[in-house]
């Protein structure tokens, strides 16, 4: 029987993947992917839980969730639209004038 | 005049900020004024001081947070009274010799907001109303050692003002914890000092907070093996940072064990006692000795400070009315004559713009009123009676020979390595020929030196006769303090260091 | 009879403000003159007090004001003048008169005439204060003023260069005075612990009450306070080991070492020990001590000045060896022969220095004696001072060092201390030898000055009538001693010499005289006729000996003063500055350095910055499991 | 059954295709399967019983968010392989591999509790859309308003940032001051 | 079937969402205003914010305390209002920074103005509940109103900044959601007060310590780096320069003082459970951030991120004071941001007014120490402003943030943490240096030729706010007793 754990060990392992996706990537629209992987590993969680509770706050989490990762989308391209018009690249090292 | 020490707090601080008006060729006279005034005020509070009464006097209390415990809480007694005297003359003195005329007016003013602080620091009674005083004065020495000094003047100004600042503020640690000890016995927040002497803490506490109260006031008094910061600050300063620096600040710190260190944690201060008598005569005899080796006029000096504020300190622990009074004494005592110093150092240096031994020699031909004044400041620095140094420091050893005899033996040495640099820096200076040709044609002191110096002799000679005036108030006050101590100590060492004398025995 | 002590007392310092108030000024006659006057003025009450003294036979004890007054400690301004204190009271007044006149003469073509004034009198004032006061504190602001004097007046010829020991052996005056000053610190530590014992456990610093106290004291306290006591004493009467100021101080002024080194100031040990005399009379061990060591002194100055050359250095040697005999009087507990003989060498050492003077003043302030010879011509009344005073020193009757001198010996004879009593006789046979040395030299022989170009003349009149009175006290003064011994012993105890020894006492005194004759007569015969120096002599290991006498001065400054000096450099040029210092520094810097490299994690990338966070996260979470599976 | 085949297929394949987002050097791939991916997680949404989330994860981030990405990668140019000079991988993996497995061990505790009550249980007889909207417009008016307002910011900022007047900077455009540099910074 | 639910008006507690509502109108109105006609001048849109914002306060002053709203999502407790005041307020100090003399890219924008509003209402709601979707939903609403904020200054060290912030907010998004998970997981709930109750029960069970203590780290990991704690603190210096100053200022002060609230809330709730180990971990991590944020700055070149390493080392000392957990420990908290705020959002309007366009004093820097060298002889009064909020911050007595250092200090001394005080004092000493550091450059140095453009960007509002700033700083011993009783006893009436 898949139990609760089940899925929130999924939920972690998919956490992990996007987490090693931030922290590799240095394309930063490939970054925003793992971004989005991190989110739906809460939303997996959110659901599963919500499902063996009988509780319906996760679903409600996992609704909000999903709309903060499209505001998140839509900020983030439009900054990286406006990076890649002053500098013509998408490269974290190249994003590093200020350091110290 | 109830509010005179509000007065006093605040004219020159008020003075300070009206000054900013002031015009630049005026400033002078202007801040010449205040100090006058301020002084006359303090004289004032001087004439209206009734020395008869041990207590606290011109109290003053208003609260400021008392939610918190704080109190504008103000007060002077026989301790207090003549240090800030004292401050309030040799600020005066001070600008009067005052020689420096560029940006002239950021520093007079700088020098009344220092004023404000120092007057402050001694007649605060809330913990957190003398720590706040105790910092500000950090600011304005700052910028007078920055702005006016020599060329290390940068690195001497944040080495004064950090070394001094993380001391305090372990300080401040142990404040807090004593307003929380007197919170959790009374359930009301106090910082004010006269509550928390009521406070009998457990000998554990006394000897933690005695360490936290320690370390604020040891570096600013200079302790060993905190000191370095002063010969730093005294080789870079202007005349009058290093006059105001060795005349009072270095007096907070001493100040700061007879008001807070002895009456709040009576065991540990007896406790204490052997170590920090070691510290002292390290302080004494190590100190002498590296100002002996000293090749500055003015770092012998600085260094002849932290030798003297060693017996100073030892005088404070001497747990007799004879030794705390006679410490009590030499930090005015000190602060005259190491001011008086400081502002004769800055008359050479003004004309040479060097301060080095080495060029100098047989200045006693050339300036001879100079030589006169410099000669007689010396015998007062190294105690010679019937000036103002000896009866200071004849009390202080005379209060802990009963304590030790071995250690005043060793602290009298300072009699000795006193004389030995003094008198070598003297020789090297004023005696012998005239071989540089620069030297030659020096000017003796002018009127404005003359009227700095000469008020200060006549009083080292006056206190020196008969220091009775000031003496009294100051015994009387400290008489109670050692009562008051002796009554709340609970270790039967302590009950058993604390001498009592015969008339405060009487009192009772 | 309070207004002739406050006059007596303060006319010297009155003399001495008014000379101050010239002090920078060129020469004035009157300054010399009206200080001398104000010092007569002084002398005159002196007298008027001890007559008043020896009438009544009371003491006069006044308080004039409360000076230091913290806790128990309560110390006035009192004096009190006693028969002790009248009698250096009398002593000091009349030296410092004479020496006053003396010098309005001696320092004639001296720029600094007013300022000289003005230090001298305030150095009788202070003397005066410490032979007054009636309290250990008041007696130690004397102590402490003459000391300052001394300094001032050593170092008075500021101005003269350093050289080396071997051109000069006291360098120079200013070093010289601060040498003194120095030593005489040393001792006044010693002093001032007496001065804490006495207090603790006497409650005050009063003599009287303090000698009321003695009884119920322990021994081991009136050990302790006698033996600090005397520690103050031998620096200021420069009792061995701290001796060597005494003759570097001849680089003062000539009057000054007159008055402040021969007649007075050097005295104040002994004095000392007199005034306290009822602590020393508990402590035997104490006060024997004092007598050898006394004796010791005697011989061991006596020995230096069979050599020297400098006129002024061989009467510092004689002060030296003087004083170890009164001490060696005081040690044994005939204060009263001590203060006699205190008294009567006052007078001939002052004589004997106004003479030098008189001779350096000829000799252009030539001292060696070895450049002059065959005075007398021109000198006439100068030799004759000397001669007579030189008489009295060795002790020829029926002058005053005779009857002084010889109670002295007779006293260690009697005292059964027959080792002291030979040395004192044979110190006594060397004084005579050194002293007429000294004398035939410089006024007997051939010119040997000549070959210098000096051309020597006779001192001003009235400077040689100023110097009269000490002249005729010089040899009468032997006489008053039982009128002085019936005096004194009002105050202090008795001493008596037993049957025994009375009976002896002729024999004794011919051994004495015959040492002190015998010294006079090699003088005569080796120097009279002219100076014969002998090569062997003088290189031998004893002759170097004491003329570098026995090396102390040299042992003091490679052992004491060069590692001073050393050990202070590396203190702050080490231990200051490298260790407490750099530790300050290098924490500063510690943390500097470590926030620099710290700032490395800030590479600004933001690769890097996610790193850091998903490390922090990592071990957190880490630190957070294995938290929950430990606990 | 087919539930717990359904769960181990799709867990599969999901981790399988987020790998591939996260490892993948190929933009085109990693956005098509973290598109995929996400289709799967749907998937799960729908196994456990969350109808409408399920369908709006595929509406909103299969559709839009996707669609988003897809824009703005034809706006990069980026179809081409991306140079990326990626981060020393152990390093990164092994960071990765033990929060994978700290995660999995938090998550392996009995974190299931028959004693939490559900506080908005679903209502018998109501579809999920029902009970979603329910709970939606109830307890969660405020939060969904929010969320409107934080999707109008996202709007008013995405269009502003990609907006033309972005192009000419006002900030750095000097109007009239000479420019000048500090010689050597002077050492405290 | 279903049944239609009906919800009384007045059950809703419409009041309590009132101050949120006003912002969000205000906002909305801006750009209605701007749709309706363009081209109008920015003071208008300043004014218009600031009327807005008192609006604002005042709803805020009329609330009561420990009221819910809206089924309990929005919880108006104290610390929600004085929270609220005070963002509220530091957003109105912080809005006539955009009267500059100089044309900023920024102030063109009516949006920009409405997106603050957004921004402050995504604040208000952080503080204003307890639900953690809510709580969630504002902090993405305050963030990427913010995001968009740093980057329409426009040159590349803005956008720099925005990315950076941006991408490592997207991943500590990531850790909040994630955290929040668990603890729903645990409990079934999102909301704290019934999580506190459903965990009370479950840290004595066996096995599960792991996942709380899990969901614990994985807030605290989304929160440190709201807070800027080591090592989540790297975003903050880079940010910081990147942002304009007035705007440097104000993220040094209000996102983290709502985040504060909300860390509040959260682990808070921990450490009344008695997980220990919460405590320990944020006290661990203030004092590591304290102590190398310290470090870090006294080796800076740039006063602003000087002020940036400042601001996350006394981040780092407010967040010792959360680990307390005691009532006063929060009233700290308070009374700190209160006071520190204007002394900090002074110095960096000192920063602006002597801001130029370009970089003129050093090719990377604005702000380089060299700039201000001998500012005392060109503009006394302001060095000597400058300095007193230096010295402020450096906590010299008797300046504002003194007052919140001694209250903190002794907040940790009566919990029993004496080490954390004598930490927090040899911290304050450390950064001694790097504040003085400028008043030494401002004082002691001389200036360098040709200086008259360092008051470049003066104009009479930033005076004005400068002048409120150095007053308040300078007088702040008059305002520290109300403070502290009010803020006191809202605290304690919140239950913290």
């Amino acid at each position: 029987m898949i139990g609760l754990s089940h899925y929130l060990i999924l939920s972690g392992l998919l956490f992990a993947i996007g987490l090693v996706g931030i922290l590799r990537r240095k394309n930063l629209l490939m970054l925003f992917f793992a971004t989005e992987v991190m989110l739906n590993a809460a939303n997996v969680a959110f659901a599963a839980t919500s499902h063996y509770y009988g509780d319906l706050t996760g679903q409600m989490f996992a609704f909000f969730i999903i709309a903060i990762a499209a505001s998140e989308v839509a900020i983030g391209l439009g900054l990286l639209i406006v990076l890649y018009k002053k500098t013509g690249t998408l490269d974290l090292d190249n994003l590093a004038t200020m350091k110290g | 005049m109830d509010n005179i020490l509000s007065i006093l707090v605040f004219f020159p601080l008020i003075a300070g900020v009206l000054g900013f008006v002031v015009d630049k060729k005026s400033i002078r006279v202007y801040g010449i004024s205040v100090a006058i005034v301020e002084f006359l005020l303090s004289l004032w509070l001087w004439s209206s001081f009734d020395g008869n009464n041990p207590g606290m006097q011109f109290v003053e209390l208003v609260p400021l947070i008392p939610d918190f415990g704080i109190n504008y809480y103000l007060g002077v007694d026989g301790i207090s009274l003549f240090i800030v005297i004292m401050t309030a003359l040799m600020t005066l003195l001070g600008m009067i010799a005052i020689s420096i005329e560029r940006d002239i007016k950021n520093l007079i003013l700088s020098l009344l907001f220092l004023e404000m602080a120092m007057v402050g620091v001694f007649v605060s009674l809330d913990a957190i109303i003398f720590y706040l005083f105790w910092e500000f004065s950090l600011v304005p020495m700052l910028y007078i050692i920055g702005a006016w000094g020599g060329p290390l003047r940068i690195y001497a100004s944040i080495k004064f003002f950090l070394y001094t600042f993380t001391g305090s503020l372990i300080m401040l640690v142990g404040m807090l914890f004593m307003a929380y000890l007197y919170q959790s016995v009374s359930g009301v927040w106090s910082f004010s000092i006269t509550d928390w002497y009521a406070l009998v803490l457990p000998v554990n506490y006394q000897l933690w907070l005695f360490v936290a109260f320690f370390l604020g006031f040891a570096i600013k008094v200079p302790m060993f093996p905190f000191h370095t910061w002063l010969p730093y600050a005294h080789g870079q300063a202007p005349t009058i940072g290093s006059v105001i620096l060795a005349a009072v600040l270095l007096k907070m710190g001493t100040y700061g064990f007879v008001r807070f260190s002895l009456p709040l944690f009576p065991d540990a201060s007896v406790m204490m006692i052997m170590p920090i008598a070691t510290i002292s005569i390290i302080m004494i005899i190590y100190t002498a000795m590296v100002a002996y080796a000293q090749e500055d006029i003015k770092q012998v000096i600085a260094y002849s400070s932290v030798s003297h504020m060693g017996v100073i300190v030892l005088g404070t622990f001497a747990m007799n009315a004879e030794g705390v009074s006679g410490s009590i004494f030499l930090m005015l005592s000190h602060g005259i004559v190491s001011g008086a110093l400081f502002l004769l150092v800055g008359v050479i240096y003004d004309r040479r713009h060097t301060k080095l031994m080495s060029e100098f020699g047989g200045l006693a031909s050339v300036m001879p009123k100079f030589a006169v004044i410099f000669g007689f400041m010396l015998m007062a620095s190294v105690g010679l009676p019937l000036t103002i140094g000896f009866v200071g420091e004849f009390l202080v050893l005379l209060g802990f020979y009963h304590l030790s005899p071995i250690v005043t033996i060793l602290a009298g040495t300072t009699i000795i390595l006193g004389a030995v640099y003094m008198l070598t820096l003297y020789k090297r200076t004023f005696f012998g020929p005239v071989t540089n040709e620069e030297n030659k044609k020096l000017n003796d002191l002018d009127g404005k030196e003359m009227i700095a110096l000469v008020p200060l002799v006549l009083i080292v000679v006056w206190l020196g006769i008969y220091p009775k005036p000031v003496l009294e108030p100051i015994d009387n006050s400290v008489k109670s303090l050692l009562t008051f101590m002796e009554k709340k100590a609970q270790t039967p060492l302590a009950k058993e260091k604390i001498t009592l004398s015969q008339t405060s025995k009487e009192a009772e | 009879m309070e207004k002739y002590l406050y006059i007596a007392l303060f006319a010297p310092l009155a003399s001495s403000l008014f000379a101050a108030l010239f002090g920078m000024s060129p020469k004035k006659m009157f300054v010399g003159v009206i200080a001398s006057i104000l010092l007569g003025i002084s002398f005159l009450a002196s007298v008027v007090l001890a007559l008043y003294v020896n009438q009544t036979g009371e003491g006069i004890h006044v308080t004039m004001m409360e000076w230091i007054g913290a806790g128990d400690l309560l110390v006035p301004f009192g004096f009190l003048v006693d028969q002790v204190s009248v009698t250096m009271m009398v002593v000091v007044t009349l030296v410092s008169t004479v020496v006053h006149i003396y010098s309005i003469g001696y320092m004639d073509h001296d720029k600094s005439f007013n300022r000289f004034f003005s230090y001298l009198s305030a150095f009788v004032f202070s003397m005066l204060v410490l032979v007054m006061s009636d309290n250990f504190a008041g007696l130690f602001i004397g102590w402490e003023g003459v000391g300052v004097c001394s300094w001032l007046l050593i170092g008075f010829w500021y101005h003269k260069p350093d050289v080396s020991v071997e051109e000069n052996p006291s360098i120079s005056p200013s070093w010289a005075a601060n040498e003194a000053f120095i030593v005489n610190r040393i001792a006044d530590l010693g002093m001032l612990v007496g001065i804490f014992i006495l207090f603790w456990n006497t409650g005050s610093l009063q003599y009287d009450v303090v000698f009321a106290q003695i009884p119920h004291l322990s021994e081991a306290v009136l050990v302790a306070a006698a033996t600090a006591l005397f520690i103050g004493a031998m620096g200021k009467s420069a009792q061995f080991p701290l001796h060597t100021w005494l003759t570097d101080a001849m680089e003062g002024p000539t009057p000054v070492s007159a008055l402040i080194h021969a007649a007075t100031m050097v005295t104040a040990g002994v004095f000392l020990v007199i005034r306290a005399n009822p602590i020393f009379m508990v402590t035997p061990d104490v006060s024997y001590f004092i007598a050898a060591l006394g004796t010791f002194v005697a011989f061991f100055a006596a020995s230096m000045a069979l050599v020297n050359r400098d006129l002024k250095r061989i009467i510092a040697y004689s002060t030296l060896s003087q004083l170890g005999y009164m001490f060696a009087a005081a040690g044994l507990g005939a204060y009263w022969i001590a203060l006699f003989h205190l008294a009567a060498h006052a007078f001939f050492k002052a004589l004997l220095f106004l003479g030098a003077g008189n001779v350096m003043h000829a000799m252009h302030d030539e001292l060696d004696i070895f450049k002059m010879g065959g005075l007398k011509k021109s000198m006439r009344w100068t030799y004759i001072y000397m001669g007579v005073a030189s008489l009295a020193l060795a002790g020829i009757p029926p002058l005053a060092g005779f009857f002084s001198k010889d109670a002295i010996i007779e006293t260690a004879f009697n005292e059964g201390r027959l080792i002291l009593w030979a040395i004192l006789v044979l110190t006594a046979g060397m004084t005579a030898f050194y002293s007429f040395r000294q004398v035939f030299l410089t006024f007997e022989g051939d010119r040997r000055y000549e070959e210098f170009g000096i051309h020597p003349h006779e001192m001003y009149k009235f400077v040689l009538i100023a110097m009269a009175p000490l002249a005729i006290l010089a040899v009468i003064a032997g006489f008053f001693q039982s009128a002085f011994h019936s005096f004194i012993t009002q105050l202090l105890p008795n001493y008596e010499m037993s049957a025994h020894t009375h009976h002896l006492v002729w024999i004794l005194g011919a051994i004495v005289l015959a040492f002190a004759v015998g010294g006079i007569a090699l003088a005569w015969i080796k120097y009279s006729k002219g100076l014969k120096r002998s090569e062997k002599v003088e290189n031998g290991f004893l002759y170097k000996l004491l003329k570098n006498q026995y090396y102390i001065p040299k042992f003091y400054a490679d052992f004491i003063s060069k590692p001073y000096a050393m050990i202070s450099e590396l203190l702050w040029k080490s231990v200051d500055m490298k260790i407490v210092d750099a530790t300050v520094d290098g924490i500063a810097r510690l943390l500097y350095n470590g926030g620099d490299s710290a700032r490395k994690m800030q590479t600004g990338n933001l690769s890097n910055n996610l790193n850091w966070m998903g490390v922090g996260l990592v071990s957190l979470l880490l630190v957070a499991t294995i938290t929950a599976l430990i606990g | 059954m087919y539930e717990q085949i359904a769960f181990y297929l799709f867990s599969v394949l999901t981790i399988g295709l987020f790998l591939v987002t996260v490892l993948s050097k190929n933009l085109l791939y990693a956005m098509t399967s973290l598109a995929a991916g996400m289709v799967l997680v749907s998937g799960f949404f729908f196994l456990l019983g969350a109808d409408f989330l399920g369908v709006v994860q595929l509406i909103v981030y299969v559709g839009a968010v996707m669609a988003l990405y897809a824009f703005a990668m034809m706006f990069f140019d980026a179809t081409k392989d991306t140079k990326e000079n990626n981060t020393n991988g152990s390093w990164i993996f092994l960071l990765g591999g033990l929060t994978a497995l700290l995660l999995v061990m938090m998550f392996a505790a009995p974190i299931f509790s028959e004693s939490v009550v559900a506080s908005y249980p679903s209502v018998e007889g109501a579809t999920n859309p029902q009970n979603v909207g329910m709970v939606l417009f109830t307890k969660y008016l405020i939060p969904f308003e929010v969320a409107a307002v934080m999707l109008l910011v996202a709007m008013i900022a995405g269009i502003i940032l990609a907006g033309k007047k972005m192009d000419h900077s006002l900030t750095t455009n000097e109007d009239n001051i000479e420019v000048k540099t500090l010689s050597k910074e002077e050492e405290l | 079937m279903l049944e239609p639910i009906s919800v009384s008006l007045a059950s809703l507690n419409l009041g309590t969402l009132s101050p949120m509502l006003i912002t969000i109108v205000g906002g909305l109105i801006i750009l209605l205003i701007d749709l309706i006609k363009g081209d109008l001048h920015k003071s208008l849109y300043v004014m218009f914010t600031i009327l807005i914002l008192f609006v604002a306060v005042g709803s805020v002053l009329g609330l009561n305390v420990n009221e819910r709203g809206f089924f309990d999502v929005i919880l108006i407790d104290g610390i929600s209002i004085i929270s609220q005041l005070l963002v509220l307020l530091a957003s109105m100090l912080f809005i006539p920074l955009a009267l500059t003399s100089k044309r900023f890219h920024e102030y063109s924008y009516p949006e920009y103005f409405a997106l603050f509003l957004f921004m402050i209402a995504g604040f208000q709601f952080m503080v204003a509940s307890d639900n953690l979707i809510l709580i969630f939903v504002g902090i993405e609403t305050a963030s990427l109103s913010l995001y968009t904020l740093i980057a329409l200054h426009n040159r590349d060290d803005s956008y720099e900044a925005a990315v950076k912030y941006f991408t490592m907010g997207a991943m500590a998004a990531g850790f909040y959601a994630m955290g929040s998970a668990v603890i729903y997981a645990l409990t079934g709930s999102v909301e704290l007060y019934q999580i506190a109750n459903v965990l009370q029960s479950r840290t004595a069970e066996s096995g599960v310590m792991i996942a709380i203590l899990g969901g614990a780290v994985l807030l605290l990991a989304a929160f440190a780096f709201k807070l800027s704690l080591f090592p989540f603190h790297t975003w903050t210096p880079d940010v910081y320069e990147g942002a304009s100053a007035p705007l440097a200022g104000y993220m040094s002060v209000v996102p983290k003082l709502a985040a504060f609230v909300v860390a509040m809330r959260i682990f808070g709730m921990y450490i009344d459970l008695e997980v220990e180990w919460v405590r320990n971990a944020i006290l661990a991590l203030a004092v590591l951030t304290m102590t190398l944020a310290n470090m870090m700055a006294l080796a800076q070149e740039d006063v602003k991120r000087m002020l940036a390493y400042s601001s996350i080392s006394h981040a780092g000392f407010i967040m010792a004071a959360l680990a307390l957990d005691t009532t006063k420990g929060n009233t700290a908290i308070f009374l700190y941001y209160a006071l520190f705020m204007f002394t900090n959002l002074g110095a960096f309007t000192m920063l602006w007014i002597s801001r130029h366009k370009n970089k003129v004093y050093h090719s990377r820097y604005d702000h380089p120490f060299a700039k201000f060298a001998g500012f005392v002889k060109i503009m006394p009064l302001g060095a000597v402003i400058m300095a007193i909020f230096m010295l402020s911050l450096a906590g010299v007595p008797p300046f504002s943030v003194f007052w919140g250092k001694i209250y903190i200090m002794s907040a940790a001394v009566d919990a029993g943490y004496i080490w954390l005080a004598v930490v927090m004092g040899l911290n304050s000493a450390i950064a001694a240096y790097y504040y003085l550091k400028l008043v030494v450059y401002m004082f002691l140095k001389s200036p360098n030729e040709n200086d008259g453009t360092v008051v470049y960007n003066l104009t009479k509002p930033l005076m004005t706010i400068v002048g409120i700033a150095a007053a308040i700083t300078v007088g702040s011993v008059f305002i520290v007793q109300p403070l502290i009783s009010y803020f006191f006893y809202m605290v304690s009436a919140s239950g913290y």
